[in-house]
């Protein structure tokens, strides 16, 4: 009983922290960007605005009982991923869900989101969510490539499919994993592109075409759980880069400034690019970043 | 090979040589010739061949006719030993029992043979065997 | 080219051939103990037949000649099986030529002549050269010669059948009474009685008449099909 | 008692067939009968161990049933009985249903017959009358028959003769027919035997487990046949495949000294079958084209597993074994479900039936997420252990093949569901009703069974341990798994239960925040009402999104997808035919030409007599 | 004494001869006497068979002339197998053909007594003794035979039957050859006699002779390449004489030529020949068959693939070949009995006998298309039923004599087969049926004949033993030379009058 109330203590806490840190990455993501185009651009709490504001709003039509569900499905796997994902070195913040051998889970979870907000898209009868959806699928099935690679390759380098293992390895050796398993880096970071989906493979949303993509049916309670799923992800994401290959982080502090060092190069990358087509963007990631990830698996095997 | 070509001996198998070449011939004509009735001539002659190679086989030199005829026998007591030497003159004759079979099975055939050549001709109206293949493949 | 293949097939078949067979040293025997001795001697001896050959053909291989029997009669049956068309009409036959006055006054001495001698041929078939198909054939020649001659000469299709199906169950059997009598088929289960006399030989003169009679029949049954076929 | 259970099943097709003749409600009766009956006999009257023999045609017949068996059986009549349960409804009113309930027990018969077989030759003559059975369902549409059907009956016969082959090899060199024996005196074969036997035997099963390059009968043969019957055709009678593959690979490879060739080959049929059956899945418009690849694919998964062959990929093979015959036979069901109410199969002409048939799209739902491997239902149990197993025995690259097929799996999932389920609701279906509760109640039985699994895979995995316990594995309850908790050999661990339970938790407190914020105001519009670019869509305008859907990802695949496996058979039949065409000239029609044949085939032996008789 | 062998060929000819008179009498008397013969005979053929297997071999003299001087009939396991089984056949057929022609009675009578025989002649080639009779009794077969196939007059029929009797021409005249050849050296035509001297022959002669056998006979065995007229024959023939072509002919073919081979000569390299032969025949047959566009032509073909398979596995040379070859024999004789006996139902509306013109025709036959069915699914060795059974014993014996590569080519060759079977079953049950189509009920007795052949596949296929040992008595028996030389010469001492 002790343990479930001390997991959701934590759950709890580590949502807020996630919310707020990735709404505050998400604001400072459109200032930079319009900085660097010239523009002054919304303050970067701006996203918090808009959270605050669709939350608050009065939804008054749904589209099916998918529809309703398809937020929660996101849900799940965001809160699920920062469960699971250690936050600070050696556990020390809350361990919440973390388990040896969550690697192959991990993958899984993350699909599981994605899907079920297919799905809720697809039961608006929009053509564009269905299109969208289709584009996303298309892209995950592309970056998984690279993805999985770098993870294989770490998970044959040390022998274990564990988070807090790898982790333990870079603090015992003091050695990063990125500087170590560079090939697993590079593939992971390709990768992190895609899973951002900011230009160039932001044809997803792409906003002037698609009106958002999977979202455009959805406003209100819905849109809001899903902006926060999507931050919360995006902060679970990047920690668990900065898990698997920067060392982890000691405290809160370093953490913040290692995922958004980090995050600082899908956002600058995507600021600098055009958008690519379904099949281009699929084509890349099973380009040099699949390559990557072979070297990577090459180099864990050989060396 | 013993081709005896220049051999007077040769002589001899005369029989042997005519019905081969009797039989090279009713098979050219069956193999070459285009007219049904000739295919069937060419059968009857090869018939024809064979009978005189089996006869052949059966020849004795100087040997009789395998009949205990009463001038013949004259009047000798048809003892076992008298009949075996009057049998070792005589020429074979199971070769002959079988070219009579022989004979009449190929002549039934033959009949057989024309009465399908009528049909044939009442059907297509032609002879020409390089036209009759309605049937193929 | 198929002439040229023919000519090239048979030279290799007739090389072939000839070269084995000019190894026979013709003219005389070389293999022992073959069965003709046996025949030579058993036919004189023990069946009382003074023609070895028609013991051979009647007796000794006397199922060979049940089988050629058989092929004759098949032989009709198949001609009249592939020529049928339709139900015969008696004399409802081709006109191929007429034939003169001499000719037809000529046949019509010469046909029991004919007959005759072709009866005589095969009653004698085991005492001097000949036997049924001999005389058999004869005996249909002289048919042949009356249906040539006379456009509107009868045979009767049922005669003809009669004649021939009784002379195949007699030979037949025969066959069936040696074996109930001897044990064997075409067992010689009459006697023998003596050398070169008419009634010698047990059943093979029996059934050499029956094999006469049932040639004759046959073959003139072949002519007549062949000539009676309706266009 | 198996004597009793074969007399039931042979009896009762043959009653059920001549009852169609008098009426259709004692035709059913005596179906359901039969199929209840032999499943109450084989789950209270047989024992494990227990054997039969008999002997016939000079041959000694042994039947008995182990824990192997008992396994795959279980599979058999598991989906047997819930098929036979849907078939009543599904294959109401269609024609000739005496052979089609006739076939169906034979083929259940021969599948029970297959593994309860002890020696090689009734395991043959099951194998055929199981392919006859189910060659009789291909054709039974009357649909492509000279294609489809063609196809399959060659392939299987294919295969059923190269088991023949090594079959009359066995029996040649040890004289014997039990499998037992030819396994005991496998050792003592001829090298070269040890390598062709296998082989041979392989051939036979990867035909039924439609592994590459063998696999082009079946999606044709698993979309033409009725649905009812295609749900145990996946489910259960590809098993055989997979039974035969890992009493092959168990008891043959694993004593061949150069076994890993074997395995490796083997293990990267199975992943390229994966990946190319994915990518057909996603290419295709007919739902039932669309799981008759994606069987393919799932095969191919267990195939690597087989030939992996450690304790936990053959564990995770044995476990995919069971459950995909447990998801793909509720999809299969499914869209038989859609089929009967719509009349159509084509994702291009029906959408937006979430609300007209709400189980049928909850099965498929819950199916469709055990199949893409997602926690927290079973199939992720399999492919984790999959995915463990391969990482443990150092197959790195196969994981990423693997990995690969399972994520592009995600895009034919997504299309199925889409396709029947989702989307604008047209007028043209408003008339369609859910399916009767014959059809649901099995679809929704199995899939709830697959949520038990994903939290407690260990009732699935014991019988699996048994089983393999019987072919020679050490017992692995304990230390790779328990009632809830997965280990790899690495000593990681998953612990389902905490897993499923949060991941529930999270899900049932955003479905409520979001269900009672605005509880009251929210109300349903239709699927016409939506914004699209500013207008609205008219009534009779659908614009649901279901031509080309995948195009994109197609295009970017095109390159591999350009060669097809079946258009090379095809072009490799058409040369054959061709020549046959050829050769048949050879009669040319004319007799002289046969006579003068005779004279060559006579020179020509004539000139060789010294080399021919010699 | 049951009776003797002689009654075989006796007792039909007799008959034969009768039928022409009883048809005088009582009409019905020409179809119901051939049926009363080959029952008895039957009945006669299997008490025989039944004593053979356990006594040994019965050597009926004829003439009561011993062997070598007289001609002899043996009942051997191998012979009396070979016998009951044709009598069964032809009494099947006898059953189907029953109503043949009724309208016409000459017509009748003739089919009668040529299918007579064509019965008797096949049962004389296997029983007699005596090469020379042997000769005899295939001319009787084959005259028999060349008019049953030119029996229907509105066809091509005669154009086949020529081919036929050309090609038969030649036959005969390459077995006069050999007889010739044969007894110039050894003066005797006793088969057993000529097997114990054919040590004494110089060797051209004997080989000379046995390529002279393999050519004469070989025509009558449809061995490629001198099967040209087989197809032709087959397709054109009324669907009983293509029956009995099948189940009888061609059984008689090779077994004189195994005779010939396994006996008569003790020449090397007879077993690879006889391989290499039948892998040829085999090949050809069934390639020439997937194309086909007529039934009957397709089920020729398929009939001489067959008979190839058979050729092979007599070449293998061993017991379990010789076993097998003999079962494939039967399971041949009585499977493609049936596809033919039914498949002429099947096309009975249309003139040309095409494929295609079966579509959708199970509708109307079913039990005639099923029966079909069953037969084409025996056939290509599906288990459980009778044709497993062969092919297995076949392929068991290969496996035996390590003749892989013939394992490989029979099973491809087979796979072959299993396509043209099946393209026709889909097409008969599954395939519109056209609407003009006006089809020929069968008839009671041809339905019973075809449910008797239909039985005997299921009996066999669930229940080989009830075969298998008369089988291994037979395959005994032909290989043990010895034994028949033996048996045959030792009978008895002179036979006198």
């Amino acid at each position: 009983m002790h343990e479930i109330i001390q997991i959701t203590w934590g759950a709890i806490v580590s949502f807020i922290l996630a919310f707020t840190v990735g709404i505050t990455y998400m604001g400072l993501n459109r200032k930079i960007t319009a900085r660097i185009q010239n523009r002054i651009g919304p303050p970067w709490y701006q996203n918090f605005i808009d959270v605050i504001k669709l939350g608050s709003k009065q939804t008054s039509i749904h589209h099916g009982v998918m529809q309703h569900m398809g937020p929660a499905f996101i849900m799940v796997t965001s809160v699920m991923s920062l469960l699971i994902i250690p936050i600070l070195n050696q556990n020390r913040f809350f361990p919440n869900l973390n388990f040896h051998g969550d690697l192959v889970f991990l993958l899984y979870i993350m699909v599981f989101g994605p899907l079920g907000m297919a799905l809720g898209a697809g039961q608006t009868g929009n053509p564009n969510s269905a299109i969208g959806v289709t584009r996303g699928l298309s892209q995950m099935a592309g970056f998984e490539i690279p993805w999985v690679m770098a993870l294989v390759a770490l998970m044959i380098q040390y022998k274990t499919t564990s988070i807090v293992d790898l982790m333990n390895i870079q603090v015992e050796t003091g050695k990063w994993l990125m500087f170590s398993s560079p090939f697993a880096f590079l593939a992971a970071l390709l990768a992190m592109l895609g899973m951002f989906r900011y230009a160039p493979f932001d044809i997803v949303g792409a906003p002037q075409e698609l009106a958002s993509g999977p979202m455009s049916e959805n406003g209100g309670k819905y849109l809001f759980v899903m902006m926060s799923a999507g931050s919360v992800f995006a902060f679970a994401k990047l920690t668990l880069y900065v898990d698997l290959f920067m060392g982890g982080a000691n405290n809160l502090i370093i953490l913040v400034v290692k995922t958004f060092s980090l995050y600082l190069f899908p956002m600058l990358y995507g600021i600098v690019s055009p958008r690519y087509r379904t099949e281009q963007s699929v084509r890349y990631f099973w380009g040099w970043p699949s390559l990557f990830g072979l070297l990577a698996i090459l180099h864990a095997m050989f060396f | 090979m013993e081709f005896k070509l220049f051999d007077l001996s040769i002589v001899e198998y005369a029989f042997f040589v005519t019905s081969v070449l009797i039989i090279l011939i009713g098979l050219y004509a069956a193999l070459v010739k285009k007219t049904l009735i000739k295919i069937v001539i060419g059968l009857s002659i090869l018939d024809a061949g064979i009978n005189l190679l089996l006869i052949s086989i059966g020849y004795l030199k100087a040997g009789t006719a395998p009949i205990f005829s009463p001038a013949l026998v004259k009047n000798m007591p048809l003892t076992l030993e008298n009949i075996k030497k009057l049998s070792e003159g005589m020429v074979d004759p199971v070769p002959q029992a079988l070219v009579l079979t022989a004979i009449v099975i190929g002549f039934g055939v033959t009949a057989v043979a024309l009465s399908l050549v009528i049909r044939l001709y009442r059907h297509h109206h032609t002879l020409n065997i390089d036209e009759i293949k309605n049937l193929k493949w | 080219m198929k002439k040229i293949l023919v000519l090239s097939l048979l030279a290799v078949f007739g090389v072939y051939l000839a070269e084995v067979l000019f190894k026979i040293d013709f003219g005389h025997q070389f293999f022992l103990n073959g069965v003709k001795d046996f025949y030579l001697t058993a036919s004189p001896d023990k069946l009382k037949v003074a023609n070895v050959v028609t013991s051979i053909v009647v007796n000794f291989r006397g199922f060979d000649t049940l089988g050629e029997v058989t092929v004759l009669f098949l032989a009709t049956t198949a001609m009249s099986s592939i020529l049928y068309k339709g139900r015969h009409k008696l004399g409802e036959r081709a006109v191929l030529f007429s034939s003169s006055r001499i000719v037809m006054t000529g046949s019509k001495l010469l046909f029991p002549a004919i007959i005759l001698l072709g009866v005589y041929v095969f009653v004698h078939g085991h005492l001097t050269p000949g036997g049924g198909f001999q005389g058999g054939v004869i005996i249909a020649t002289g048919f042949l010669l009356m249906l040539l001659s006379y456009q509107d000469y009868q045979v009767s299709h049922v005669v003809l059948s009669v004649v021939e199906s009784l002379a195949g169950i007699t030979f037949a059997s025969i066959g069936l009474i040696g074996l109930l009598n001897g044990g064997t088929f075409l067992h010689n289960f009459l006697h023998t009685g003596v050398l070169n006399n008419l009634l010698s030989g047990g059943v093979i003169p029996i059934i050499y008449i029956a094999v006469g009679f049932k040639v004759g029949a046959e073959l003139t049954g072949l002519i007549y099909t062949a000539l009676n076929e309706k266009d | 008692m198996i004597y009793i259970l074969f007399s039931i099943l042979l009896g009762g097709a043959i009653l059920t067939f001549l009852a169609n003749k008098i009426s259709g409600l004692l035709r059913d009766t005596f179906f359901l009968l039969t199929m209840l009956g032999a499943t109450l006999i084989f789950y209270t009257q047989l024992h494990i161990g227990g054997l039969v023999n008999f002997s016939i045609g000079s041959f000694n017949l042994e039947w008995g049933v182990n824990s192997f068996s008992w396994y795959f059986s279980l599979i058999v009549l598991g989906l047997g009985t819930l098929a036979a349960f849907y078939a009543l409804s599904y294959m109401k009113g269609k024609e000739n249903l005496g052979f089609f309930y006739f076939s169906f027990l034979i083929s259940i018969l021969s599948m029970l017959g297959i593994v309860m077989s002890h020696d090689l030759i009734s395991f043959f003559i099951f194998w055929e009358m199981m392919t006859w059975s189910s060659y009789f369902m291909v054709i039974y549409s009357g649909k492509n028959v000279q294609k489809n059907g063609i196809n399959y009956i060659l392939f299987s016969a294919f295969g059923a003769y190269a088991m023949l082959t090594a079959i009359a090899l066995v029996y040649a060199n040890i004289h014997s027919l039990s499998i037992v024996e030819m396994i005991s005196n496998y050792g003592q074969f001829s090298p070269a035997l040890q390598t062709w036997i296998p082989i041979l035997f392989l051939m036979a099963f990867s035909v039924k487990a439609a592994m590459m390059p063998l696999h082009v009968w079946a999606p044709g043969a698993y979309s033409d046949s009725p649905m009812a019957y295609t749900s145990v055709f996946s489910g259960a009678l590809s098993k055989m495949g997979i039974y035969g593959m890992i009493l092959i690979f168990v008891t043959m490879i694993s004593h061949l000294p150069d076994d890993t060739w074997f395995r490796e080959v083997f293990a990267w049929l199975g992943a390229i079958t994966a990946i190319m059956g994915t990518l057909w899945a996603i290419a295709q418009d007919d739902a039932r084209k669309l799981l008759a690849y994606s069987s393919v694919a799932q095969l191919g998964y267990i195939i690597t597993g087989v030939a992996i062959g450690t304790d936990l990929a053959m564990l995770s093979a044995l476990f995919l074994a069971a459950l995909h015959a447990l998801f793909k036979g509720t999809l299969f069901m499914a869209v038989g479900a859609v089929e009967r109410q719509t009349g159509t199969v084509k994702f291009s002409e029906v959408t937006g039936l979430i609300r007209k048939m709400p189980w049928t799209f909850i099965a498929s739902l819950l199916a469709i997420i055990a199949l893409a491997g997602i926690p927290p239902l079973g199939g992720f149990v399999g492919k984790w252990m999959l995915y463990e197993s391969l990482i443990n025995s150092n197959h790195y690259i196969l994981v990423i093949a693997i990995f690969f097929a399972s994520t592009s799996a995600f895009l034919y999932c997504y299309k199925f569901l889409f396709g029947f389920f989702l989307g604008q609701e047209e007028k043209e279906w408003a008339h369609v009703k859910e399916a009767p509760a014959l059809m649901v109640v099995p679809m929704l039985l199995m899939a709830g069974f697959l949520v038990i699994l994903g939290t407690f895979p260990g009732i699935l995995l014991k019988p699996a341990d048994t089983a393999m316990q019987t072919l020679g594995f050490a017992p692995t309850e304990g230390h790779l798994w328990s009632m809830s908790v997965l280990f790899n050999a690495w000593g990681d661990q998953v612990l389902l239960r905490p897993l499923v339970y949060a991941i529930a938790g999270i899900f049932l407190f955003f479905l409520i925040i979001l269900t009672v914020k605005g509880w009251k105001n929210t109300r349903y519009v239709t699927t016409k009402d939506i914004s699209s670019s500013g207008e609205v869509p008219l009534e009779h305008e659908n614009l649901t999104f279901s031509v080309n859907f995948y195009q994109p990802f197609l295009r970017a695949v095109g390159p591999v997808m350009k060669h097809r496996m079946i258009t090379w058979y095809r072009e490799f039949g058409a040369g054959m035919e061709t020549i046959f065409d050829f050769t048949r000239r050879i009669y040319t029609g004319n007799g002289q030409t046969y006579a003068i044949y005779v004279m060559v085939f006579l020179v020509i032996i004539l000139l060789l007599q010294n080399t021919i008789f010699g | 004494m049951v009776g003797s062998p002689v009654l075989f060929i006796a007792i039909p000819l007799l008959a034969a001869f009768l039928i022409p008179l009883l048809g005088f009498v009582w009409k019905e008397s020409v179809r119901i006497l051939p049926g009363l013969v080959l029952l008895y005979l039957l009945y006669l053929s299997l008490t025989l068979m039944e004593q053979v297997v356990h006594t040994g071999t019965i050597v009926e003299v004829i003439a009561g002339w011993a062997p070598p001087w007289g001609i002899n009939l043996v009942f051997s396991p191998l012979t009396g197998l070979l016998t009951t089984l044709m009598i069964l056949m032809g009494f099947i057929i006898w059953i189907y053909s029953y109503r043949f022609k009724n309208i016409d009675f000459q017509e009748a009578v003739k089919y009668f007594i040529l299918l007579l025989m064509l019965i008797t002649g096949s049962v004389g080639i296997v029983l007699t003794g005596d090469i020379f009779n042997q000769f005899v009794f295939i001319e009787i077969t084959s005259i028999s035979a060349y008019a049953l196939t030119a029996f229907y007059k509105g066809r091509d029929s005669a154009e086949a039957s020529f081919k036929y009797l050309m090609i038969g021409s030649l036959s005969s005249m390459f077995l006069l050859l050999a007889i010739a050849l044969i007894y110039s050296q050894l003066g005797t035509l006793n088969m057993a006699d000529i097997a114990a001297k054919a040590h004494l022959m110089k060797p051209e002669f004997k080989i000379l002779a046995l390529i002279f056998f393999i050519t004469g006979l070989g025509i009558e065995a449809e061995i490629f390449p001198l099967n040209g007229w087989a197809p032709d024959a087959y397709a054109q023939a009324p669907g009983p004489i293509g029956a009995a072509f099948s189940g009888i002919v061609v059984k008689a073919g090779v077994y004189a030529m195994i005779r010939v081979m396994f006996t008569l000569f003790d020449v090397a390299g007879t077993h690879q020949f006889l391989i290499v032969i039948g892998i040829i025949t085999l090949i050809i047959a069934e390639m020439s068959a997937v194309r086909q566009e007529h039934l009957k032509r397709m089920l020729a073909y398929s009939s001489i693939g067959q008979m190839g398979l058979v050729i092979v596995a007599f070449g293998i040379g061993t017991e379990e070949g010789v076993f097998a070859a003999l079962f494939l024999m039967l399971n041949h004789a009585i499977i493609k009995s049936l596809l033919f006996l039914s498949g002429s139902y099947l096309v009975y509306h249309s003139t040309g006998k095409y494929i295609s013109e079966v579509d959708g025709i199970a509708r109307n036959l079913p039990i005639t298309s099923f029966l079909f069915a069953l037969g084409s699914i025996a056939i290509v060795g599906m288990p459980p039923f009778a044709g497993f059974w062969s092919k297995w014993s076949m392929l068991t014996a290969a496996a035996h004599s390590n003749l892989i590569l013939i394992i490989g080519l029979v099973l491809s060759v087979s796979l072959i087969e299993l396509v043209y079977y099946f393209r026709v079953l889909n097409r008969i049950y599954f395939f519109p049926k056209k609407k003009e189509v006006v089809v020929k009920k069968p008839t009671i007795n041809a339905l019973l004949a075809m449910g008797l052949l239909g039985l005997l596949i299921l009996i066999i296929g669930f229940y080989p033993d009830s075969v298998t040992g008369y089988l291994h008595a037979a395959s005994q028996s032909l290989l043990d030379k010895g034994k028949y030389i033996h048996d045959v010469l030792s009978t008895g001492q002179l036979l006198l009058p």
